[in-house]
């Protein structure tokens, strides 16, 4: 199993029933493969939808109806669709049990850059969508992401480099080595992915990560 | 009294060079998009764009082609990622871009047409957001005071519509209901015109009152064809 | 012809065709039986409804659907309803042409005083309702009111003494006496009552009323 | 998913003595009656209620009824004046008021279920309303800073359910739709409750993400009786 889909597997651990979730795309969207059986949980699309089919063949597609990333859906029974201000509202109000999103870094206080790659001076792209209001108002705020970058350096860290997405905001930080959950006392590992130590964990991780007592494996 | 039905090119030439344009949908899903296409054709330049996001992704689709087209010198909304010629254009200078959260963005647009000055939001505090904003503590938790926006004009994209202006959406309406209240000028571009009453009063989702030119778009069918053509093309 | 009825039908002239207007409890809404022949009023309530029957007679109501003041109404063809956020969105937003409201006080600036009449140290009843939102919302505000109160004490004064309701809000002022324009230099006598002279308007009016050129008489 | 239409008293359970309690509808339409009146029954007390106007002209109806039975300590909106009971008790010190205009004190129950500290609106300004409030000047205007308000329960009137929660208005829903936002618990009264699909998307006007509790109310040939009655009254 490659990276991505260990971490769709594991943060789709993360659904309850009846909650309602919104999900960024890349490995968040993939998760939602993975919800558990007996487990029903409520996709929500910050453009204004509510219950909606993940895959929609072309054919049987209505071309007034999208999900936020402007592929074709249909609301199942018992969705609803609305305006974006109202989905928002959703959002920030509370009303969104989790959320899961993609991150370039996340901190060891829940700090966490996802949108602003530098691409001139004092310019970013791509824009942060809907990603902030998320982050903020998602009760819950689950981050999916590799541990490292393509250097092998660490993304998890004990103080984010690029601009913030939000601020002391992240739950649970999830990669294909470990969960973590961000607490007051500090940055906790949770487990640690099928065959990978904790010290394996430590030492791709910048973040200073508590680790107490023994560190149970991820079931997939 | 008259109908508010006209011809396409009378409602667009409402908009002149050097304005603020808000354009209704969501990365194509629901936009003006037979609107648009003209709007090239007439080349109307130096527009100021406001949208809560840009382009289908990857462009070529919708108002993407403005940007394209060389037709706008700022976009302000929460997303150009999906649109190549913008972030090339901002990277080059030509393009000037004005970032807010896509809920942000919404709500200062709805604060534009319901005669509020701004909103406090929570979202963005401890952010690059702050930059140049008043921040505001209130029990505790800080917000950010986000002002209203308005456009000389705004193009929105309904499904049906009467000749008094009531305007109905199908599917995934998104920014297109709250763009309405918030420009002086308000095209809506729909499939289909029919006569008052026809629609439930219920399901009307702007009131004709905030619309001044009705104009037909593609047609349902042609609409249909066009986003087969498009969706039949995988996403990168 | 009464006071009322006689404010109700010059006031009826303020409507121009295709304007949508809001209009208060009492000779407000007496106006709508006055509309000219050929202009065509839109109706809007503040709960939330757009073009609707003055006069739904039972029988003919629908339970779930009233206008301000909770009396049956029917949606007229054109006609729509919506929630009262939304409702108070056109008021403010500056998408009602002209609202017609009643008033305690009115004074030269524009300011108004219609609802805090106190009813012991620092209450006031009835509350104000969605007037306060009219006045700063409608294009114009049209202000009708007797001349004088019971005791003919001037109602048309230099500097409301009651709690404002708002300030600078008032265009028009329609009494059974007289027209009178609130302008930046000053408040205008436009139009005398058919057989009211402008000395007797003058001696019933507190505020500085400005008098140029000849008075026409009200068109009733 | 289990369904949420529950009993009566189990759904008003939720509302305990000293609690603030906000109640859907327009004095007397689309309120949810039902409910308020075996909310009287039940005696809950020192409640403060939160709607944007009060009872039905001259009370006796639907909200009026707590107020009349002395369970509310303070009312917040925008108007007791139809409500005889509110204003004497008022005026002896019984009922404590705090008015907001109507437009006001809906953004502010908006802005608490929409997660925003606040609004500013331009209403007020130059007014009693002033007092106590901070005042923001933007482009040269002035606006009064209104904060956010939420509920521990809100009741609202809807007209059709399905068991997952998602609420169908009919005629003019005024305040419930927004208030469905703001409280921690919310209880809808409808007059139908159907399956899951048999209501249409775009016609849906609450979620059932937003409801906590479906009743049953008096049913449709029941409230038609009773508006019938009450509307063959004259108004004072």
């Amino acid at each position: 199993m490659d990276a991505r889909e260990l971490i769709a597997r594991r943060a789709a651990q993360e659904f309850k029933d009846g909650f309602v979730v919104n999900l960024g795309f890349g490995i968040p969207v993939q998760a939602a493969a993975y919800i558990p059986e007996g487990v029903e949980v409520i996709l929500q699309a910050e453009n204004g939808i509510l219950r909606f089919e993940t895959v929609t063949k072309l054919g049987e597609e209505d071309p007034y109806t999208s999900d936020a990333a402007c592929q074709p859906t249909r609301v199942l029974p018992g969705g609803s669709t609305f305006d974006i201000a109202t989905s928002f509202a959703f959002i920030r109000g509370g009303h969104v049990d989790a959320t899961i999103l993609g991150a370039l870094e996340v901190d060891q206080e829940g700090n966490i850059a996802n949108w602003a790659l530098p691409i001139a001076p004092g310019k970013y792209s791509p824009g942060m969508g809907g990603a902030m209001d998320l982050l903020v108002g998602a009760r819950k705020v689950i981050c999916t992401l590799q541990h490292t970058d393509k250097k092998g350096r660490s993304k998890i860290l004990k103080k984010c480099t690029l601009p913030l997405s939000a601020a002391k905001a992240v739950d649970l930080i999830i990669t294909e080595l470990a969960v973590m959950e961000v607490t007051p006392s500090g940055l906790y590992l949770r487990e640690v992915a099928p065959g990978v130590t904790v010290d394996q964990v430590k030492a791709v991780t910048e973040a200073d990560l508590v680790v107490e007592g023994p560190i149970p494996e991820m079931k997939l | 009294m008259k109908s508010k039905e006209i011809a396409m090119d009378e409602a667009l030439s409402h908009i002149k060079d050097g304005m603020t344009l808000m354009i209704g949908g969501f990365i194509g899903n629901n936009e003006p998009i037979a609107a648009i296409d003209r709007l090239m054709e007439l080349g109307v330049k130096d527009l100021t764009l406001i949208a809560v996001v840009n382009a289908y992704p990857g462009g070529g689709f919708g108002l993407g082609k403005l940007i394209e087209n060389h037709q706008v010198k700022k976009f302000i909304g929460s997303h150009i990622g999906t649109c190549p010629a913008a972030v090339e254009q901002y990277k080059n200078g030509e393009l000037e871009v004005e970032y807010y959260p896509q809920g942000t963005m919404i709500e200062k647009i709805r604060a534009g047409g319901a005669g509020l000055g701004g909103i406090l939001t929570p979202t963005g505090v401890g952010t690059l957001m702050e930059e140049g904003k008043q921040k505001i503590t209130l029990n505790g938790r800080e917000y950010l005071l986000e002002t209203a926006v308005r456009a000389d004009v705004a193009i929105i994209r309904g499904y049906k519509a009467d000749t008094m202006g009531n305007i109905l959406y199908r599917g995934t309406p998104s920014s297109n209901p709250i763009m309405a209240l918030a420009a002086d000028y308000v095209i809506a571009e729909v499939d289909y015109v029919v006569e008052p009453g026809e629609l439930e009063p219920d399901r009307i989702g702007t009131p004709g009152i905030l619309v001044d030119a009705v104009v037909k778009g593609y047609g349902e069918e042609k609409t249909r064809e066009i986003y087969r053509q498009l969706w039949a093309k995988k996403l990168a």
